[in-house]
């Protein structure tokens, strides 16, 4: 309930006086970390945390942590390092400014101290206060019987102009009519290479120029020239591989020659 | 029973107003997961308050609204309108194209229109299966249209505004004719069928390759 | 009313009247146990409903009543009104008790989003235990945000729909005393003077992400 979430936090109001008290006996894993223990320390003052005495602040730190690790030796690092912090910046708060220092004088770090403070202080107060709405499960809920969602699933038919036009069309074509495929019949491939080479390659028995493999209805046409020269050159290459031929270039653009291996 | 009256008499003191307590029936039917019955609602509430009563008020106040009172066995349970049931699907939408025994057929009635299925058949030089037919009027891009004044009085397929609609067509006139088919290269097997659009501002000549029937139905 | 749906009707021609869009927004929500946002409301109402004004409306008619329509978020949820809450015992659910480093880390974050890890551990000046980071991310009370431009382009936390849904509110701008916290540049990021010890042993994403004002999530 509120209250549960709240003791956390009121604790630390209770603590702190419990301190004020008890002269500063205290568990330092009660803390976490030296923040708390400086806002702690520095709610005793009792005044606006904008307007804490950080050098009497120090101080007490400074106290807590000497007793502190009387009774308890292993102090956390980080609880030393802002011990040795805080008097770092109680001297320079006590010494005139040394005009040769750089860095932030003392007043400005005791400010952005104080700073932290006040922050880690309103951040609490606004977890407090978060803690405390009306929440969820607790004091609003929501509904018990939720209907499920029904997937459904839904199939739509579309068509395109085209795909009809094309469907007329290709009942009312005589000639059968086939969906469009690139016609490619200037195109030799390199199967029907392969199956040629295949053919002709016992016939090599001497070094022959693979140009006159080519089929002859391919070597009239450049565009055909090509593609045929092009399938009948990769065939070789397949041939070579499968043992079956020699192949050679003697310059580059020499012609290339192949021969049958025996 | 006999002792409601007397007992409702001397709590009503400390119960609250009945509008309240149609609040509390109101978030305790809300909240539950399962219909919680008079009983058990009253068992929740103040000392005195009458569950019954409230629900009368609650169960009139949702009267046509999204939602409502419904009593499942002894118990009460707030339920969403039946009629709003189809807000309750989550519909997942499919694309698929159209068969090709479906758009074949399509658009035999849509160069031929009215046709008869007789008709569609012997263009396609294959049956028409039901289905087929039945998936276009469900699509709604064909109708029935006038009978046909042959024997067996047949009825006719005509295409419908929504077909016209989805294929961006102002009329069926508008498709295009075989003449500008070939010209488009779809009658032939050369050309790529990405010319067509560019055809597709009709002209009047196309009426030679559709059938007489269908200007009929455009004389408007 | 009347006059409201003679509007409506004119502007949205197909669309329901707007009573009845305000049935099915009602229908929608009661049906939903997560909040619905208006998008996905109408994505499931016929085509041309305004679901952000039914809500509006529905809004209204459930002032006082025992459920209330809340947003939360972008979304809207129909929730038990909270003065109620002592009628649900059965139904309270024990949230698993937080640690004061979660409850703080929580705030912290709900405050000061996007926020990272470097940040939190700043201001709390203890770093932050994997475990309540962890405890927080399983509740679905934050999440990542993105990753802030910085060195080491640390990832940054923020609060989520789960998270405004418990705690009944309607956006991150109406986190409790949001305002005079920013009023008072608490909710500033302001940079440590150099030899400030960062007090933690925070490795991978340090002091050097405490750069540009994270408030501005709030600004309106």
């Amino acid at each position: 309930m509120a209250e549960d979430e709240f003791e956390d936090i009121g604790r630390i109001e209770n603590v702190a006086d419990r301190m004020a008290a008890e002269a500063l006996i205290i568990d330092v894993d009660g803390f976490e970390g030296p923040l708390d223990l400086l806002l702690t320390l520095s709610r005793t003052q009792k005044v606006d945390l904008r307007k804490i005495s950080v050098l009497q602040l120090a101080q007490q730190y400074l106290e807590f942590v000497k007793k502190a690790k009387q009774i308890r030796i292993e102090l956390a690092a980080d609880y030393l390092v802002m011990a040795a912090w805080l008097a770092y910046l109680k001297s320079r708060l006590l010494l005139p400014p040394d005009p040769t220092e750089e860095g932030p004088s003392g007043e400005e770090l005791a400010a952005h101290l104080a700073f932290q403070l006040e922050r880690l202080h309103a951040m609490r107060e606004a977890a407090a206060k978060l803690m405390a709405r009306d929440r969820l499960g607790r004091d609003f809920f929501v509904r018990g019987i939720p209907e499920d969602m029904e997937r459904v699933k839904r199939v739509t038919y579309t068509a395109t102009l085209l795909d009809l036009m094309q469907g007329y069309a290709r009942i009312r074509t005589r000639d059968d009519f086939r969906p469009y495929t690139m016609d490619r019949d200037a195109i030799f491939t390199l199967e029907q290479a392969l199956e040629r080479m295949r053919g002709l390659i016992s016939f090599a028995g001497t070094w022959t120029d693979i140009a006159s493999y080519l089929p002859d209805e391919f070597s009239a046409d450049p565009v055909r020239r090509r593609s045929a020269t092009a399938s009948t050159f990769a065939a070789s290459l397949e041939l070579v591989k499968e043992g079956r031929v020699e192949i050679r270039q003697n310059n580059a653009f020499a012609p290339i020659e192949l021969r049958r291996k025996d | 029973m006999q002792e409601e009256t007397d007992n409702k008499e001397e709590s009503l003191f400390e119960a609250p107003p009945i509008a309240e307590q149609e609040r509390m029936c109101e978030a305790i039917m809300f909240a539950s997961a399962e219909p919680v019955s008079v009983g058990e609602m009253e068992a929740r509430m103040p000392h005195g308050c009458d569950a019954a009563e409230a629900l009368v008020h609650l169960r009139k106040r949702y009267e046509g609204r999204g939602v409502r009172l419904v009593k499942v066995g002894d118990a009460w349970a707030m339920r969403t309108a039946p009629d709003l049931g189809f807000l309750m699907q989550k519909e997942s939408f499919e694309t698929r194209k159209l068969s090709r025994a479906a758009i074949e057929t399509l658009a035999i009635i849509s160069y031929h229109q009215p046709v008869t299925r007789a008709e569609i058949e012997e263009i396609r030089g294959v049956s028409v299966s039901r289905g087929t037919v039945d998936q276009l009027l469900e699509l709604e891009w064909i109708r029935f249209g006038r009978r046909k004044m042959t024997p067996g009085r047949p009825v006719t397929f005509v295409v419908t505004q929504g077909f016209l609609d989805h294929f961006g067509l102002e009329s069926a006139r508008d498709l295009p004719g075989l003449k500008e088919l070939r010209a488009a290269g779809l009658l032939e097997n050369r050309l790529p069928p990405r010319i067509m659009p560019t055809s597709l501002d009709s002209d009047e000549d196309d009426a030679e390759d559709l059938q007489e029937g269908q200007s009929e139905l455009f004389e408007d």
